[in-house]
């Protein structure tokens, strides 16, 4: 069957709302309006007002009122409309969220689900363009992940709701028009490892979210050159899936890491790090990333186009690592 | 000084502000369409008496912060129609060099602090901007517009209780459209009367007929003096935008005749019938003024059109002072 | 059914509650003094009350969210002095074995759902709360408490709005002891009169004197039975703190006349003379009850100074399930 | 003179106010109370309420209000109790103080600068406990420092106000205590550079803020072993000095980052990311870290040691790394 990832996440919520009575959809415009990515169209009528909750325009209090009501026995899905309105509820999420298991030494837990659009590409400008997943897979008692296929938007819901500790979930705005095959993979998605996308014998690219499919542009490029890439979606951002993309680097002995978030302090500098740590001496060089320049994402498209990871820079940081590796240190 | 219909040189003004916000939407609707212009794109139609009553009310030393749906209040403000333009278009010659788009218009020369994509996120910062004022002792005021969907932020709460508690020249302009996208006020707040709201913080509060430009100008020139002399002072001005949240939105949420009703109100004829109807405003000087505005437009677009490209070298300008990062 | 002090029985059972929180606190302190307690240690002493009258007033089936200062909160409603002791102890047997200390006191068995070190950030998890009981039908009420300081926070905006529309049952309680750390209420709030701020949110409102533990009981039934039939309702109970805000606070923000002028409407003693005088209490009755309290409080000190350390391995316990990180 | 960094911080507030008619300071209990870490203790009286401005409880709107006394012409000094308050202010932070200058196309700038405290060890527990420097560091359009010395601690602030932009400084909580001996370097304090706060042959350790005293006792206790550390203070977060760094591991060969963060994420990553790009081909061994465990900030102190950073890691992880240079792979 051939659906948008839109489609897949529609059809991913659906199915929680219809087999679970305990999941209920909450934020701002998810109900009249039909989501503001249009992903809950209709589910108003179908699922009625308490199970479709229009919020107002109060991120913490909503982000707030879901952690309480997975405490209370609930299984809320919360839809913050984008990541960058998310940084108003990050004291619930980090403070609240993340920690009551812990404070409460095991006694109260918080299964939780906060969607949120994420990432640049729509001209959206300063404000709407964020990419903070690294933020959140930074915090201990978060499960983060980043669906970046029609099976993961289709089945990684379903897994998020499983766990029984907060989960947040990463949707690129650049992917739900994108289409594709669904296949049965999604029902075995797990919310623990990550996805060689491709194989490949020269070179490793990891991505995630928005990237992969830079990333596999980049790759098929590279293969037009003779150059053969493996490409791993990472999937989960935290607890991050060591084994697949060290085991990848150790049979290609390079790496790229493809991150839509700013340089520094990014995940893919966690990447890098863990790939020293754990492969250092099977590396023929450095790690490389391409991520997106260290500037508030601007309007004009040429100007967002050059801020952003694009398939030609990954390109010409591959090149750039095969054809000099013996004096790549700069 | 009351402002009122009898005096006609302020309402022909006033109109032929309202006329400039819209025809210049108007032209950006279609650019829209065409993909000239991208990204977010809120327009105003329909609530143009707030913007033009309301930035009318203001001084030259005083600022204004507004939200994205800030064309209006940037062209009454005196940004230039070209330049507002050019940045929609990514334009190099647009006012903040396309970096903005329509969210993000800014203009140091008039004090217009933008343009914000954050519901709710200028309202501190025009207090911070008042206390400056209050600091340096300058007499200025600063005016914050935000919409009913903001109200129930907590920016608003934290932001009225500070500039009620040190008594800062702030005038709350709360632009109630009675949606917030597809959300109707009475589903966003338990009190929909959004004047109590103002009282919870001693603040004076008055609501005003939000499609009457005349009425508009006259509360905000009130509330303005007031704020000069003492404290912040909210004003909820009731009104309506025409079209649809911004151009993703397919509008399903409200009745096509509530939409009819509130546009037999519409802030333009209501205006220009009662000034024909005092004899201060033939047809022919309306047309005239109309064609004025769309004089002013189809320059902006031209200048646009003509503009060029921010060079991609110069990408990471102004991140920090001195190009750094 | 009204309570009064004609109810010798309620009555005597609040003073005794009162009394537990007073004595284990006084030692609380003095085990800080010891370094037995450490980290932050917030007292209650002198607002007892409130916790007392309030929480008597909740079914077991009901739910509480409070603050760091939820010493007196989680020992009326039923959390073991033993185990709130051994947790400020920071040991294995505390009721969080030693993870949370003072600020973070959990108890599933009643429902108790913190100890919040961020000043509002119980509320909208109260709001969630409640939100979950009407969704399973439960006829559950949750009570959040806070301080009036937290009232200026977004968060208590959003979540009285959130709770006022969708009329939740939530019991908002707020403990007003006029400060917040160094900050008294008028240099915290333009609008002092806290009722007239939930106001603004359509929702009832009630100030009680907490300092009279009866009146608190009274009003605190009250709320509960209107919100367990409908909607939220704020309480304001106003009351006050004799000791510093911590134990790192040298309290030089508060006249020592307005502390002991509070001092004189003492909780403890207010209730203990009227009982007396009105013959229902014998001051050897008093001190068998007093004697109960403080002999509870050296077996909760005993439990906590016999107690174990969490072994270092299990650190990364709890953080999500199965022990991952 | 000796001084303690409480002192150092509390003379140059001083300095500011007194000197420059702009500067003012707002806050939490900044005045009456005297600051939380009784830093600004006095100043009310000295400088009057105006300028030492108590705030309510609104962390979002005082921080948005010294954004916007900043660009009204003002040098605010905004005082957030501690970074894990500061989560409330982050949409203040983020997506206006970063953004300004860079969406008005440099109509307009926010020279403000914003302290905060940060870090673990007073047994305050998980929501009183976090290091989120990563977190700003990932910002442009901010600077990050993190004074570590009476230096700094008394020449700093005056750098950051000389700042036309905005600036976090991040005061760890453990420092206020410490003392130290305050010298004349302290005028010369930049926002620019990395200092080696001691030099050494054999490993690099690269720390901040709270870390930096726990590096240098890992380097005394090295020393006893005969093994010669560098010992490098970063000083400031972003952007951050490559070149003192890299130099160092240039010399030693080996490098182990402390970063009283949680490992993933970890702005030490971005440290080790960074090496690696730029002296992968120096390096002995893969650069090492030492970081928070990743888990909340326990109450108990043995569970808290336990959680943090310690000399006795440190140690550890140089030892680990001199030993089993040829085998580190694991
Ligand atoms: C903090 C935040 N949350 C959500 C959004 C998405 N959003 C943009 S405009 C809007 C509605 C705002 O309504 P209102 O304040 O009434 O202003 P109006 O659009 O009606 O002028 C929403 C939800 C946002 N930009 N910022
Ligand atoms: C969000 C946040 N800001 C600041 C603090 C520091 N702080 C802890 S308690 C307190 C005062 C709170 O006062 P109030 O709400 O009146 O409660 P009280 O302590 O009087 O019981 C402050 C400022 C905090 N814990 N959380
Ligand atoms: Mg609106
Ligand atoms: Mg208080």
């Amino acid at each position: 069957m051939r659906i948008s990832y839109r489609e897949a996440m529609r059809m991913a919520l659906h199915d929680a709302l219809a087999s679970d009575p305990r999941v209920f959809l909450m934020g701002e415009d998810v109900g009249k309006y039909g989501g503001s990515y249009a992903v809950s169209k209709g589910f108003l009528d179908e699922f009625g007002p308490e199970r479709i909750r229009d919020t107002p325009l109060s991120e913490l209090a909503f982000v707030g009122a879901g952690i309480g009501a997975a405490l209370g026995g609930m299984r809320p899905i919360v839809e913050v409309m984008t990541v960058n309105f998310s940084l108003l509820a990050l004291d619930a999420i980090v403070n609240s969220a993340a920690l009551y298991r812990h404070m409460s030494a095991g006694q109260f837990h918080v299964p939780l689900v906060i969607r949120m659009a994420t990432g640049a590409g729509r001209q959206l400008a300063a404000q709407h363009s964020h990419s903070l997943e690294n933020w959140y897979a930074h915090v201990p008692g978060l499960t983060v992940v980043a669906p970046a296929t029609i099976d993961d938007a289709r089945g990684m819901l379903a897994a998020a709701l499983a766990e029984p500790d907060p989960v947040i979930v990463f949707e690129h705005v650049m992917l739900y028009n994108v289409e594709g095959e669904l296949g049965d993979a999604w029902r075995e998605a797990d919310l623990r490892s990550a996805r060689v996308m491709k194989s490949g014998r020269d070179v490793t690219l990891i991505a995630w979210g928005g990237t992969v499919g830079k990333a596999i542009e980049a790759a098929e490029a590279l293969a037009a050159d003779g150059i053969d890439a493996e490409v791993v979606d990472l999937r989960v951002l935290r607890p991050l899936d060591d084994a697949t993309y060290v085991a990848s680097v150790r049979r290609t002995h390079r790496a790229v890491v493809v991150d839509e978030g700013w340089r520094s302090g990014s995940l893919a500098a966690e990447v890098m790090a863990r790939i020293m740590e754990q492969a250092f001496y099977d590396l023929d060089a450095p790690v490389a990333r391409v991520c997106s320049e260290e500037v508030p994402i601007p309007y004009a498209k040429h100007l967002e186009d050059a801020a952003l990871p694009q398939p030609a820079k990954i390109v010409a940081a591959v090149r750039r690592m095969l054809g000099g590796a013996a004096g790549a240190s700069r | 000084m009351s402002e009122n219909i009898d005096n006609g040189e302020t309402a022909l003004a006033l109109l032929r502000d309202m006329l400039r916000i819209r025809r210049f939407e108007e032209r950006c609707a279609e650019l829209y369409g065409e993909s000239k212009i991208r990204g977010f794109l809120h327009l105003y139609i329909g609530e143009e008496a707030v913007a033009v009553g309301a930035v009318r009310a203001l001084g030259p030393d005083d600022a204004i912060v507004a939200t994205y749906r800030e064309h209006g209040h940037a062209l009454v403000r005196g940004v230039s129609a070209n330049a507002i333009m050019a940045e929609m278009y990514g334009r190099r010659e647009g006012c903040c060099r396309g970096r903005g788009g329509s969210m993000h218009l800014f203009d140091a020369a008039t004090r217009f602090y933008g343009g914000n994509a954050i519901v709710g996120g200028g309202l501190p910062i025009a207090v911070g901007l008042a206390l400056a004022d209050r600091l340096q002792g300058r007499a200025g005021v600063t005016a914050a517009f935000f919409g009913e969907g903001a109200v129930a932020e907590g920016a608003f709460h934290e932001s009225m209780n500070l500039a009620a508690l040190w008594r800062l020249p702030v005038a709350f302009f709360c632009e109630n459209n009675f949606y917030a996208m597809g959300t109707a006020l009475a589903r966003s707040e338990s009190q929909t009367d959004l004047c109590a709201k103002a009282a919870a913080f001693g603040m004076p509060a008055t609501k005003v007929d939000g499609m009457d430009v005349m009425a508009v100008h006259e509360a905000a020139r009130e509330a303005v003096r007031q704020v000069r002399g003492g404290g912040p002072v909210f004003v909820e001005f009731q009104t309506y935008r025409y079209r649809a949240h911004s151009m993703f939105d397919p509008d399903l949420y409200r009745d096509r005749a509530e939409i009819e009703a509130w546009k037999k109100r519409g802030p333009i004829h209501n205006l220009s019938n009662r000034l024909k109807a005092l004899g201060k405003l033939t047809e022919a000087q309306f047309l005239a003024l109309d064609a004025e505005a769309t004089k002013e437009v189809e320059a902006a677009v031209a200048f646009a059109e003509a503009g060029s490209l921010e060079p991609i070298e110069d990408l990471a300008l102004d991140v920090v002072a001195g190009r750094k990062r």
